[in-house]
C-alpha cells in the first residue's frame, strides 16, 4: 500500500491547519507554506500519474478496513490526471493571487485555498459514494470562503445565492445516496457496480431514480442547463484567481458523471441510456446558452463565466456518448478547457485591475494594453476553439467522436454555430477592450506602465484592520503575468504534444470503459485487512 | 397495571403536547410562544422517560438531559432576544 | 529543404520582429525578408523535381488518433501558390518598410504579417486536410490582427471583425465538411483523398460535404453573397490589402477548390454551385466596382470580380478551364498586387484615395502613372498584357459552358463582366492620372522614393513580360500547377495570339462597351446614387447588432439573477427526471410490512405537521418562525429516539440549539419581518412546485421504506464486527470514528472551514462599508434594561461546570453508548454559550485564554495525526488500535486510538462553534455594544461590601 | 409488586400534572397567569415520572440509575430562570411600568430601566 | 408508521421548497433548515424503521436497527450545520453591505450603471 | 493553598456527586476520577465565579430543601385546582413588590427560585438597585399574606444560611 496515494488529501489538510495555528497573522509565511504545499502537491500528483500509468488501479484502504466496509481511495488514470490538473492550475493561479495581491484582501486566503485543494483532491481520489459527498462539501465550503474573499455587496449577494443553490444541490446529493443505499445496501462504488449489475430487471425503478438524481447532482456542479443559473453571477463576482481556480470545480461534476456512469451505471445496464438521453440535450443547450451568453453579456466576469458554461456543454457532449472515443475526447477537452477557462478568468481580472471595473465598455487605454491584449487574444483563441490551440483539436476530437451518433447533425450544427457566435463575441469584446479605447486617447508612450511594488516587497504583514482594497489598485507585477503565461503555455504544450496527450486520454478512457479491473482491484486481494 | 398507567401517562403528555402546540400557534405575544416551547421540551422529557420505563432501557437518558439543557438555553435565548435584541452582549 | 521547414520559416520569421520589437523598421523588415527569402529559395530548389512530376512530402505525427498529422507536400499547385505567397510577400515586406510611418509599431506589424504568411504557406503546403484547417483558421486570425492593425480607426476594427466573422463562419462549416470528407475517404491526408474520387462522389454525404467545404471556400474568396467583407477589410494598411487581397488570403478559397478539384468537381452539383456563384460574383462585383470612389475599394471589388472569374472557371470542371483558372491566378496576382501598391503610393503621397479628389497625377507622378496604367490595362484585359491572355481563355471556356441547356448564357454574362472590368480599369487610369491637375490635393503629390515603387514596378514588368512571352515566362508554372490541379499531365499552349475567334470578338465587344460605359460614367454615378442600394455592411451590422441585442436580451432575461427561478428550475428538473426514471423502471410493490402506529407518535406527527404548516404560514414573522423551527427540530429529534437512533437525537437537538443561537444573533441585525414582495401568481406557482416536490419526495421515502434491500447491507458486517474489530459497542460511533473515520475527518474539516469563513467574512465586513454602517447602528426595537440578570449569572455558575462534566462523560462513553466527541463538543459549546449569554461576551472572553483558531487547527491536526500514526505501524491512514487500560485505582478506560480522533472532533467542534459566535458578537460590538466590567448588572452584594 | 404500584401511581400523577400544566397554558386568561401553570405543574409532572423511573429500574431490572436525579436537579435549577426570563419578556412586551407596584419611591424594576444608563459603569466596546 | 414518516418528509420538503423560493434571505435560510430536516429523516429512513433497537450492542439482544444510515445522517447534520452557519453569516453580510436582504441579484450585477455600451 | 485548590468546595462536592451519578457505578476508581474532576473543573471555571465565599450555615440547607419540596407538592395541587376549577373571571392575579433583606446574589437567586417553584407565585424581576423582588401571584385575594409568607418562610431562612 502506497501512502502517497492519500498525500494529495493529507498534505493540504495539514498545511491548512498549520497556517491557522501558527501563521495566521504573517502573510509572508502563509505564502511560502502555501505555495510550497501546492508545489509539493503537484509533485505528488506527477508521481501518482507515473504510478497510474502502469495501468493497474491502485487501492488505499483507509483504516485498513476491508472493502466494501471501510472507505477506499482509488487511483486510476483519470483520478491521477485530475489531480495533476488541479495541482497545476492551483499552482499557477496561486502565483497570480500572490502577484495581484488578492490574497491580502481578506483573511485566511491561503488556509481556505489549501482546504479547497483538499476537497477537490479528495473528491477525485475517493472510491466511496458517501465520502464523495463529504469531499464535495469540503470543496464547497472552502469555495464559499474563497468566493466571498474580499467582501463587497455584490460578492456577498452572489455568495448567498451560490451557497443556497449548492445547499440544495447537497440535499439532492444526500437524497441520491440514500436511494442508492436503500437499494444496493452499499456505499463502495465498486461494490455498488457489482450489485447494480446483478440487479433483477423487475426491481430497477429505485435504482434508476438514484442514478438520475446523482446525475443531476453532478450536473449542478458542472453547471449543466437548466441547473446552470448559479454560475454566471458566482464566477463574475468571485475574486479573479478564485474564479480561475473554480475552473476545476465544474470539472468535478463532470468527473463525477464520468466516474459513476462508466463504473456503476454503464449505459447498457439497468439504467439503459437514461442518462445519455437526458445528458446530451442538456449538453447541447448548455453549449448554446453558454456561447450566446458570451455575446449577450456586458460584464467581463460573466463573459468568462458563460465561456465556462459553453465549454462544459462541449465537454458533456463528448461525455454523453459514453464510448471510449467520446470519453477520450472528453478527457482531452477537459484538460484544455480547465487551463483555458483559468487563464481567461485571470486575464479578465488583469483587465479589471487596470480599468477599475469589469464592464465591457469604452474606456481609456489601460496601462500595459498590448501585453494584456496579447494574453487575451491567445486565451480567446483557445476558448473559442480556433487553431492552433488545443481548443481546436478538442473540438475536432469531440466532433469526430460524435460523427457516428444518431444526433450527429444536431451536435455538429450546435458546436459549429455556437463557435461562430463565440468567435464574434470574443473578437467584439477584445476589440472594445483593447482597440476601441485608442479612440478615446492617443496610443500610450511605449514605456511600460508604472508597476506598483509587488506585495512581497517589504515583508507583508496582514493587519487586522488593513483596509480592503478595490479591484483598481491590484498591482500588476510580473508574477501575475507569469502565472497567466504558465497557463497559456500549458495550452500550447497540450497542443504541441496532442499526440501523447491523446494517447494518455485514450488509455484513460479504455481503463474507464473496462470497469472490471477497477472492481476487482477493490474487492479482491484484501489479505491483511480487518 | 403499569401498562395502563403508562398508557394513561402517554395520553396525558401527548395531549399536553397538543395544548402547547395550540399555544404556540395561537398566542397574543412572542413570550407566550416561548413559554409553550419550553413546556413542550419538558413534556418531551417526560415522554422519553415513560418510553424508557416502557421499553426497559436507559439508552435515552442522555437525550433527556440534552432536551432539558436545550430547552433552557433556547428559552433564555429567545427571551433575551425579545428583551435586548442581542443575546450575547 | 523540407516542406515542413519551409512552412515553419515564416513563423520563425514572425518571432524575430516580435523579439526585436524595439529595434525599428529596418531590422524587422530585413529579418522578415531573410526568412521569406530563405523559404522562397527552399521552395524554388524543388522546382526541378516538381517539373519532373514528383511530389515532395514530409510527414510528422501530431495527433494520429484523430488523423491530424503535420504532413506537408509540395506539388505543382503548392509550388505555384508558394511562389506567389513568398514572392509577393517579399515585395510587400520591402514595400511596407517604406510605407509604414515611424509612429506605427513596425515590429508588431511584421510579426502579424509573417504569421499570416506562414498560415497561408501552411495551407498550400499541407498534405492533411485537418492541418490545412488549422492553417486556414490561422489566416482568419492573423488577418484579423492585420486588418485591425490601426486600432484607432473604427473602420479597421469593424472590418477586422467582419472579416473574422465571415471567414470564421466559412472555416467552421469547412471543419464539418472536411471531417465528413475524411471519414468518407478513410483518411485526412490529401494524397489519400485525391485517390478516392469515386467513393466520395458516390457517398450520400457528398453533397453536404461539398456544400460545407464550398461555404468555407466562398467566404474566404469573397464569393457572392459573402463578398461584402472584403471591401471593408481595406481599412488595413495598404501593404496588408495588397498582400491579402491579391495573392494570398482570398486566393485560399480558390486554392482549396483547386486542391480538391479532382475529387469534388465534375458533378452537376459542383458545376451549378461553383460556376454559377463565380459568374454572379464576377458580374456583380465588377458592376459595383465601377461606382466605387475609394481606390482601394474599387480594387477590392475588382478582386472579388476576378475571384469570381476564377471560381467560375474551376466550376466548369473541365481540364482546360482549370488551366485557364491557374493562369489567371498568376496574372491576377501580378497586376492586382501592383495596383494595390500603386493605390497605396497615391494614398501615401497625396493623402487621399478618393477618386473624386484625384486627377491629373500623370505628370506629377510619372513613375506611378506608368506602373498603374500597365497594371490597370492588364486588369482590363488589353493586349499584350497578361490579363488579356487569361481573359481570352476564360471567354473561350465560357462559350463552351452550357447552363440549364442554354449554350450562350454563360458566355454573354462573362462578356458583360469583362465589359464592366474594362470600364472600372479605364476609370482608374482616367480619373486618377488624366484630367487637369488640381490644387486641392491634401499633400503635394510627387513620385515616392525607389523603395516604395520598386516592388510594383517589378510586378508591372512581369505583367508585360508574361503578356509578351507567356509560354516561357509562366508556361512551366501553369503546366505543373494545372497538372497538379487536374491530376493529369497538362501541356497548355499559352500564346498572345490565338487567331480571330469568338473569344476575341467577345473581348473586343467588352472593350468597346467598357469605353462607352466609361463615357457615361458621370450620369451613371448620379443615377446610382439616387437609388438606395442595399449596403452589405449595413446589413451585416444590422444582423450582428440584432444578434448581439437578441443574445443580450435572451441572456439577461434567462439568467436574470433570480434565485427563485434558479431553484424552481432545479426543483422541477429533479422532480420530472425522478418521476420519469421511476416510471420507466420496474418496482415489485411493497414487500415490507408497516410498523403499527401508536398514539403518541401520532401526536408527535401531528405536532410536526401543524408546526410545519404554521411555519410556512407565519414565516414572515421571523422570530415566530424560529420558535416553530425549534418545535420541528424537537419533533424530529424525538422521532429519532423513537426510531432507535439516540445518537442522532443527541446531535440533532444540540445542533438545533446552537443554530437557534446563531440565527438569533444574526436576526438582531436583520429585519424582524419579511415583507411580501412576490405576487399571488408567483406564490401560487411556488406552492405548486413545492407541493409537487414534497409529494414526490415523500412518495420516494415511502417506496423505499416499504421495499427491502435488494442485497444485504454492508452494515451487517459493521454490527458483527463493531466490538470485535472496532472495540466499541456503539456501532454508530464506531462507524464514525473507525469504519468511516475518514468521512468524519472531512466533516470536522468542513466545520472548521465554516468557522474560518465566518471569521474572515466578519473581518472583511468590519473593515468595509458594513463597519461604518454598524458604527451608526440604531436598534429597531425598544430594549429592556438589565442585560446580565443576576439569577442567570448565578445559575450559570453551576450549570457551566456541571455541563463540562457531562460533556466529558459523553465524550468518554461515546464509543460504547450514545455520545462521542461531536455531541460532547456541542454540550461544552452550549455551556460556554450560556456563560456568554449570562455575563456578556467581552467579560467572559477576557477570562478565558483559549484561542478558537488554535482549537480548530489543533482539532484537525489531532484527528489527522491520529490517522497518520498508523503509518508508523505500516498501516493505512486512520487504522485504529484499541485496548482496555486499567490505571491502578482509577476508572477503567478503554484507550482506543480512535479516541484521539474523537478528541480532534471535540476540539474542532468547540473551536468552530465558538469562533462563529465570536464573529457574530464582534459585529454586535461594532454596533455599539458596551462592555461590562462586572459579571452581572445588578449586584447588591457589591454595595454591601463597600 | 409494591414497586409496580408505586411506579404506576407516580406515572399517573405525573401524567395528570403534566396535562394540567399544559392545559393551564391554554385555559388561563392572560400571559402572566399562564406562566404559572407550566413552571410548576410541569415540573412536578415530569418530576413524578422521573422518580417513577428512578424506582422502576432497580425494582424491575435490578439496575440502579441515578440519571433521573440529575435531570430532576437540572430541571429544578433551570425552571425558575426560564420563568424569570419569560416574565421579564412579558413585562417588556405587554406591561407599562405604571401598571406595576414600584420597588421603592424613585426606583424602578430592572426591565424598565433606561438601558442607556449602563454606559455609566461600562466602557465602550473597542476603546 | 412508514406513512407518517414519509408524509412528514414530504411536508418538510414542500415547506422547504416553498420557502427557498421566497425572495428574502431569511426565508431561504428557514427553507434550507426545513430541507435539511427532510433529508436527514429521509436518509435515516433508508435504514428502514425499527422501534427500540438502537445500534448499541448489548448482551442477549439480536435485533439492531441499521447503524450505517445513522452515521451518515450524523455527518450530514454536522455538515449542514456548518453550511447553515455560513449562509446565515453571508446573508447578514449581504444585508449589512447592501441594505436589504433580497436574494435576487440586482440589475447592477448584469448591467453597468451608466448604460454605456 | 487549599483555598486556591478548592475555590468553591461545595461545587467540588456537587461535581463529584454528578460524576458518580453519571457513571452510575459506586466504584472506588470512579470516585478517584470524580475527585480529580472535582478539583480540575472548578479551577477551570473559577474565573467565572469571582469573589465567592463560604456560606454561613450550610447545615440548614437540607431542612430548607425539605420545606421547599413540600411546598412544591402543595403548590402543584393548588395550581391544579385553580387551573381546573376556578373560573377565569374569579381569578385575582396580583403583582407584589418584595423588599429584600438579602444581598448575596446566590441567596437572592435561591429566594427567586423558591418563589417560582412554590404556590401560585412567580418571581419576575429585580429592582434596579437589587433591593426588591417583583413577584406575580396567580390568585392572591390577599397579596400581603403572600408577601408575609415569602419574607418569613423563605427569606428569613435563606438569610440564616447565606449571610
Ligand atoms: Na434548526
Ligand atoms: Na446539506
Amino acid at each position: 500500500m502506497n501512502h502517497l496515494i492519500i498525500a494529495p488529501v493529507i498534505l493540504p489538510a495539514v498545511i491548512g491547519p498549520l497556517i491557522i495555528l501558527w501563521m495566521r497573522n504573517d502573510l509572508l509565511l502563509q505564502r511560502v507554506f502555501s505555495i510550497v504545499g501546492t508545489a509539493l502537491l503537484a509533485g505528488v500528483a506527477l508521481y501518482l500519474n507515473v504510478l497510474a500509468a502502469g495501468g493497474e488501479v491502485q487501492v488505499y484502504r483507509l483504516g485498513n478496513w476491508a472493502a466494501p466496509f471501510g472507505i477506499v481511495l482509488m487511483l486510476d488514470r483519470l483520478a491521477a490526471l485530475m489531480l495533476l490538473l488541479t495541482a497545476v492550475l492551483a499552482l499557477a493561479v496561486q502565483l497570480y493571487a500572490m502577484g495581484s495581491g488578492w490574497d491580502r484582501k481578506g483573511r485566511h486566503f491561503h488556509a481556505l485555498w489549501q482546504f479547497q485543494l483538499m476537497g477537490v483532491c479528495g473528491a477525485f481520489l475517493t472510491g466511496d459514494a458517501f465520502n464523495l459527498f463529504v469531499f464535495f462539501e469540503i470543496l464547497l465550503i472552502a469555495s464559499y470562503g474563497l468566493m466571498i474573499h474580499g467582501g463587497g455587496e455584490m460578492r456577498l449577494r452572489a455568495g448567498v445565492q451560490y451557497v443556497a443553490y449548492n445547499l440544495a444541490g447537497s440535499t439532492l446529493f444526500l437524497a441520491a445516496l440514500g436511494v442508492l443505499y436503500s437499494v444496493t445496501g452499499t456505499l463502495n462504488m465498486a461494490d455498488m457496480a457489482l450489485r447494480v449489475a446483478a440487479m433483477p430487471a423487475e426491481d430497477t425503478a429505485l435504482l434508476r431514480v438514484g442514478a438520475v438524481l446523482l446525475m443531476l447532482v453532478f450536473a449542478v456542479k458542472a453547471a449543466l442547463v437548466p441547473l446552470h443559473f448559479w454560475l454566471p453571477s458566482t464566477y463574475a463576482n468571485a475574486p479573479g484567481p478564485v474564479a480561475a481556480l473554480f475552473a476545476i470545480m465544474t470539472k468535478v461534476g463532470v468527473y463525477g458523471i464520468i466516474r459513476f456512469f462508466t463504473l456503476v451505471f454503464p449505459q447498457d445496464g439497468v439504467i439503459e441510456s437514461v442518462v445519455a438521453d437526458l445528458l446530451l440535450p442538456a449538453a447541447l443547450f448548455t453549449l448554446a446558452i453558454g456561447q450566446i451568453g458570451i455575446l449577450g453579456t456586458r460584464h467581463l466576469g460573466r463573459l468568462a463565466g458563460f465561456a465556462a458554461i459553453g465549454s462544459i456543454g462541449t465537454l458533456m457532449i463528448a461525455v454523453a456518448q459514453f464510448t471510449p472515443q467520446g470519453t477520450s475526447a472528453a478527457v482531452y477537452y477537459m484538460i484544455h478547457s480547465t487551463l483555458a477557462a483559468g487563464a481567461l478568468f485571470l486575464i479578465m481580472d488583469m483587465v479589471g485591475a487596470r480599468r477599475g471595473d469589469l464592464w465591457l465598455r469604452l474606456d481609456r487605454v489601460m496601462p500595459g494594453n498590448g501585453l494584456v491584449a496579447a494574453l487575451y487574444f491567445t486565451a480567446a483563441i483557445a476558448v473559442v476553439g480556433m487553431p492552433p490551440f488545443s481548443g481546436f483539436i478538442g473540438k475536432l476530437l469531440v466532433m469526430q467522436a460524435t460523427g457516428a451518433a444518431p444526433a450527429m447533425v444536431w451536435i455538429w450544427a450546435t458546436i459549429l454555430i455556437t463557435s461562430l457566435v463565440a468567435i464574434y463575441a470574443l473578437s467584439r469584446a477584445g476589440s472594445i477592450l483593447f482597440w476601441k479605447s485608442f479612440q478615446l486617447s492617443p496610443a500610450p508612450a511605449t514605456a511600460s506602465p508604472p508597476v506598483p511594488a509587488p506585495a512581497t516587497a517589504g515583508g507583508p504583514k496582514l493587519e487586522p484592520d488593513e483596509p480592503i482594497q478595490d479591484l483598481g489598485d491590484a498591482p500588476a507585477n510580473w508574477l501575475a503575468v507569469a502565472s497567466v503565461v504558465l497557463l497559456l503555455s500549458g495550452i500550447v504544450a497540450l497542443t504541441a504534444f496532442a499526440g501523447p496527450a491523446m494517447r494518455l486520454a485514450e488509455a484513460t478512457a479504455a481503463q474507464l470503459h473496462n470497469p472490471d479491473a477497477y472492481v476487482s482491484a477493490v474487492l479482491e486481494g484484501q489479505e491483511g485487512t480487518k | 397495571m403499569i401498562a395502563y398507567a403508562l398508557f394513561f401517562a402517554y395520553g396525558c403528555f401527548g395531549l399536553a403536547l397538543l395544548f402547547c402546540l395550540y399555544r404556540v400557534v395561537f398566542a397574543p405575544g412572542l413570550s407566550d410562544r416561548v413559554l409553550a416551547l419550553d413546556t413542550m421540551a419538558i413534556n418531551v422529557i417526560a415522554l422519553l422517560t415513560l418510553f424508557g420505563i416502557d421499553k426497559g432501557t436507559t439508552m435515552y437518558f442522555e437525550a433527556s438531559l440534552m432536551f432539558a439543557m436545550v430547552g433552557f438555553i433556547s428559552t433564555v435565548a429567545y427571551a433575551k432576544f425579545v428583551l435586548r435584541g442581542d443575546i450575547i452582549e | 529543404m523540407s516542406p515542413a521547414l519551409i512552412a515553419a520559416l515564416p513563423f520563425i520569421g514572425a518571432l524575430l520582429p516580435g523579439l526585436l520589437i524595439r529595434s525599428g523598421r529596418d531590422v524587422a523588415a530585413v529579418s522578415c525578408a531573410t526568412a521569406t527569402f530563405i523559404a522562397l529559395l527552399g521552395l524554388c530548389l524543388h522546382i526541378p523535381a516538381i517539373m519532373a512530376g514528383e511530389v515532395i512530402t514530409a510527414r510528422f505525427e501530431w495527433l494520429p488518433s484523430l488523423g491530424l498529422n503535420a504532413n506537408f507536400r509540395i506539388d505543382g499547385l503548392g509550388l505555384l501558390f508558394g511562389i506567389l505567397i513568398l514572392g509577393i510577400g517579399l515585395l510587400i515586406i520591402a514595400y511596407a518598410r517604406y510605407y509604414l510611418s515611424r509612429n506605427d509599431p513596425a515590429g508588431v506589424f511584421y510579426a502579424y504579417l509573417m504569421l499570416f504568411q506562414g498560415a497561408m504557406l501552411g495551407i498550400v503546403l499541407s498534405d492533411n486536410i485537418l492541418l490545412l484547417l488549422v492553417f486556414w483558421e490561422l489566416t482568419s486570425l492573423s488577418s484579423f490582427l492585420l486588418i485591425g492593425y490601426w486600432k484607432h480607426l473604427p473602420e479597421g476594427r469593424q472590418g477586422a471583425r467582419m472579416a473574422l466573422t465571415v471567414t470564421g463562419m466559412g472555416g467552421l462549416a469547412m471543419i464539418a465538411g472536411m471531417l465528413i470528407l475524411g471519414n468518407i475517404a478513410g483518411s485526412y491526408d490529401i494524397g489519400d483523398i485525391l485517390q478516392a474520387r469515386e467513393a466520395i462522389q458516390a457517398s450520400p454525404y457528398y453533397l453536404p460535404a461539398l456544400l460545407l467545404i464550398l461555404l468555407g471556400a466562398f467566404t474566404k474568396s469573397a464569393q457572392f453573397p459573402f463578398h461584402f467583407w472584403l471591401p471593408h477589410a481595406m481599412a488595413a494598411p495598404t501593404p496588408v490589402s495588397a498582400y491579402l487581397h491579391s495573392a494570398t488570403m482570398v486566393k485560399a478559397g480558390l486554392f482549396l477548390m483547386a486542391r480538391l478539384w479532382p475529387v469534388l468537381s465534375g458533378t452537376p452539383e459542383w458545376f451549378y454551385i461553383v460556376a454559377t456563384t463565380g459568374l454572379v460574383t464576377m458580374v456583380l462585383a465588377a458592376w459595383i466596382a465601377i461606382f466605387r470612389d475609394d481606390l482601394k475599394s474599387l480594387l477590392a471589388f475588382s478582386t472579388v470580380s476576378h475571384l469570381g472569374l476564377i471560381t467560375m472557371l474551376l466550376g466548369f470542371g473541365t481540364e482546360a478551364a482549370a488551366v485557364a483558372a491557374v493562369f489567371h491566378i498568376i496574372n491576377h496576382a501580378t497586376f492586382k498586387a501592383a495596383l494595390f501598391m500603386t493605390a497605396g503610393i497615391i494614398d501615401h503621397e497625396t493623402g487621399t484615395r478618393s477618386i473624386a479628389r484625384l486627377g491629373g497625377l500623370r505628370r506629377l507622378m510619372p513613375v506611378t502613372f506608368a506602373i498603374g496604367t500597365i497594371a490597370a490595362l492588364s486588369m482590363a484585359g488589353i493586349p499584350p498584357l497578361n490579363g488579356f491572355l487569361s481573359k481570352e481563355l476564360m471567354l473561350e471556356q465560357a462559350t463552351h459552358a452550357v447552363w440549364q441547356g442554354n449554350p450562350w448564357l454563360m458566355a454573354a454574362m462573362a462578356t458583360l463582366g469583362a465589359l464592366f472590368s474594362v470600364c472600372y480599369s479605364l476609370r482608374f487610369v482616367w480619373q486618377v492620372f488624366f484630367g487637369p491637375e488640381r490644387d486641392d490635393y491634401p499633400h503635394k503629390p510627387h513620385d515616392p522614393g525607389f523603395g516604395l515603387w520598386s516592388a510594383p514596378a517589378l510586378l508591372a514588368v512581369l505583367v508585360v513580360l508574361i503578356g509578351l512571352f507567356p509560354a516561357s515566362m509562366a508556361g512551366w508554372l501553369v503546366e505543373v500547377s494545372a497538372s497538379a490541379v487536374t491530376g493529369t499531365a497538362q501541356h497548355p499552349h499559352l500564346a498572345l495570339w490565338h487567331g480571330l475567334n469568338l473569344p476575341l470578338a467577345l473581348s473586343a465587344a467588352a472593350l468597346a462597351g467598357g469605353a462607352v460605359l466609361l463615357a457615361l460614367n458621370r450620369p451613371m454615378l448620379a443615377a446610382r446614387a439616387a437609388i438606395a442600394w442595399p449596403d452589405a455592411k449595413a446589413i451585416f451590422d444590422a444582423i450582428t447588432r440584432a444578434a448581439t441585442c437578441a443574445a443580450g436580451f435572451f441572456t439577461d432575461r434567462l439568467t436574470n439573477g433570480s434565485m427563485s427561478r434558479a431553484l424552481a428550475a432545479f426543483a422541477l428538473t429533479v422532480v420530472l427526471c425522478g418521476l420519469w426514471a421511476f416510471s420507466t423502471g420496474g418496482w415489485q410493490g411493497a414487500t415490507r410490512p408497516m410498523l403499527p402506529v401508536q398514539p403518541v407518535p401520532l401526536v408527535g406527527w401531528a405536532a410536526l405537521m401543524v408546526a410545519t404548516c404554521c411555519m410556512v404560514a407565519f414565516h414572515r414573522r421571523r422570530i415566530l418562525a424560529l420558535v416553530l423551527v425549534g418545535i420541528i427540530g424537537l419533533m424530529v429529534s424525538v422521532s429519532f429516539i423513537y426510531l432507535s437512533a439516540p445518537d442522532l437525537a443527541l446531535t440533532q437537538i444540540s445542533v438545533e440549539v446552537v443554530t437557534v443561537v446563531l440565527l438569533l444573533l444574526a436576526l438582531n441585525f436583520l429585519p424582524k419581518f419579511t415583507v411580501i414582495d412576490s405576487r399571488d401568481r408567483k406564490r401560487g406557482m411556488d406552492a405548486f412546485i413545492a407541493t409537487v416536490t414534497g409529494l414526490g419526495f415523500g412518495a420516494l421515502a415511502y417506496v423505499i421504506m416499504r421495499s427491502d434491500f435488494a442485497f444485504p447491507s454492508i452494515s451487517e458486517y459493521m454490527l458483527a464486527n463493531s466490538y470485535k474489530l472496532g472495540g466499541g459497542d456503539n456501532v454508530v460511533n464506531v462507524i464514525l470514528v473507525d469504519f468511516r473515520g475518514y468521512d468524519t475527518f472531512g466533516e470536522i474539516t468542513v466545520l472548521g472551514i465554516a468557522a474560518l469563513t465566518i471569521f474572515a467574512l466578519t473581518e472583511t465586513l468590519l473593515a468595509g462599508a458594513s463597519g461604518r454602517r454598524l458604527r451608526n447602528w440604531v436598534h429597531d426595537s425598544r430594549r429592556a434594561g438589565d442585560r446580565h440578570p443576576l439569577t442567570l449569572v448565578v445559575v450559570t455558575r453551576l450549570i457551566l461546570p456541571i455541563s463540562l462534566v457531562v460533556g466529558l462523560y459523553i465524550f468518554l462513553r461515546g464509543h460504547n453508548m450514545p455520545g462521542g466527541g461531536f455531541v460532547a463538543g456541542l454540550v461544552v459549546s452550549v455551556a460556554l454559550v450560556s456563560q456568554y449569554m449570562a455575563s456578556g461576551f467581552a467579560w467572559t472572553q477576557e477570562r478565558q485564554k483559549i484561542n478558537y483558531h488554535a482549537l480548530i487547527g489543533a482539532g484537525v491536526i489531532a484527528a489527522g495525526l491520529t490517522g497518520i500514526g498508523a503509518w508508523f505501524a505500516g498501516l493505512p491512514f486512520l487504522s485504529s488500535a484499541y485496548g482496555y487500560v486499567k490505571l491502578p485505582g482509577i476508572e477503567e478506560f478503554e484507550l482506543a486510538s480512535a479516541m484521539g480522533f474523537d478528541l480532534g472532533v471535540f476540539l474542532c467542534v468547540v473551536g468552530a462553534v465558538m469562533l462563529a459566535l465570536n464573529s457574530l458578537s464582534r459585529i454586535a460590538r461594532q454596533a455599539g455594544e458596551t462592555v461590562n466590567l462586572d459579571p452581572m448588572d445588578i449586584d447588591p452584594s457589591k454595595e454591601a461590601r463597600r | 409488586m409494591i414497586a409496580e404500584i408505586v411506579v404506576s401511581v407516580l406515572v399517573v400523577v405525573g401524567g395528570f400534572f403534566g396535562l394540567v400544566g399544559s392545559y393551564g397554558l391554554v385555559k388561563l386568561p392572560d400571559p402572566m397567569t399562564r406562566l404559572h401553570a407550566p413552571t410548576k405543574s410541569a415540573t412536578l409532572g415530569v418530576g413524578a415520572v422521573l422518580i417513577a423511573s428512578l424506582i422502576w429500574f432497580p425494582a424491575r431490572h435490578g439496575v440502579l440509575t441515578w440519571h433521573e436525579l440529575l435531570i430532576t436537579l437540572f430541571l429544578f435549577l433551570t425552571a425558575p430562570v426560564t420563568g424569570y426570563f419569560i416574565a421579564k419578556a412579558h413585562m417588556h412586551l405587554g406591561w407599562s411600568r405604571d401598571e406595576l407596584p414600584r420597588p421603592a419611591p424613585g426606583k424602578d424594576w430592572a426591565t424598565f430601566c433606561d438601558p442607556d444608563k449602563e454606559s455609566l459603569v461600562d466602557r465602550r466596546a473597542g476603546e | 408508521m412508514e406513512l407518517l414518516l414519509s408524509s412528514a418528509i414530504g411536508m418538510l420538503t414542500a415547506a422547504g421548497v416553498y420557502l427557498i423560493l421566497r425572495l428574502r434571505s431569511f426565508a431561504v435560510v428557514l427553507g434550507m433548515t426545513m430541507l435539511s430536516y427532510a433529508i436527514n429523516l429521509f436518509l435515516f429512513s433508508t435504514g428502514r424503521l425499527v422501534v427500540n433497537a438502537p445500534p448499541v450492542l448489548q448482551k442477549g439482544v439480536e435485533v439492531y436497527t441499521d447503524p450505517l444510515p445513522q452515521a451518515l445522517v450524523l455527518t450530514a447534520i454536522v455538515i449542514s450545520f456548518g453550511m447553515t452557519a455560513v449562509v446565515v453569516m453571508m446573508a447578514l453580510g449581504a444585508f449589512l453591505e447592501g441594505g436589504d436582504d433580497r436574494v435576487d441579484m440586482p440589475r447592477a450585477d448584469r448591467l453597468p450603471g451608466d448604460g454605456d455600451a | 493553598m487549599i483555598r486556591r485548590l478548592f475555590p468553591h468546595p461545595w461545587l467540588s462536592v456537587t461535581l463529584v456527586l454528578v460524576w458518580m451519578a453519571l457513571v452510575n457505578r459506586w466504584a472506588v476508581g470512579s470516585l478517584v476520577f470524580a475527585a480529580i474532576i472535582g478539583v480540575v473543573v472548578p479551577l477551570i471555571t473559577a474565573p467565572y465565579w469571582p469573589g465567592a465565599k463560604g456560606y454561613r450555615a450550610p447545615h440548614r440547607i437540607p431542612a430548607y430543601l425539605a420545606i421547599v419540596l413540600w411546598d412544591i407538592a402543595k403548590a402543584n395541587f393548588a395550581v391544579a385546582r385553580i387551573v381546573l376549577f376556578t373560573p377565569r373571571r374569579a381569578l385575582q392575579p396580583a403583582w407584589i413588590a418584595v423588599p429584600l433583606d438579602l444581598r448575596h446574589p446566590e441567596a437572592i437567586t435561591a429566594l427567586a427560585a423558591t418563589i417560582t417553584l412554590t404556590p401560585g407565585t412567580v418571581s419576575c424581576d429585580l429592582s434596579e438597585d437589587g433591593r426588591a423582588l417583583l413577584v406575580h401571584a396567580m390568585h392572591a385575594p390577599d397579596p400581603d399574606a403572600v408577601l408575609d409568607e415569602i419574607k418569613t418562610r423563605y427569606e428569613a431562612r435563606l438569610k440564616e444560611i447565606f449571610e
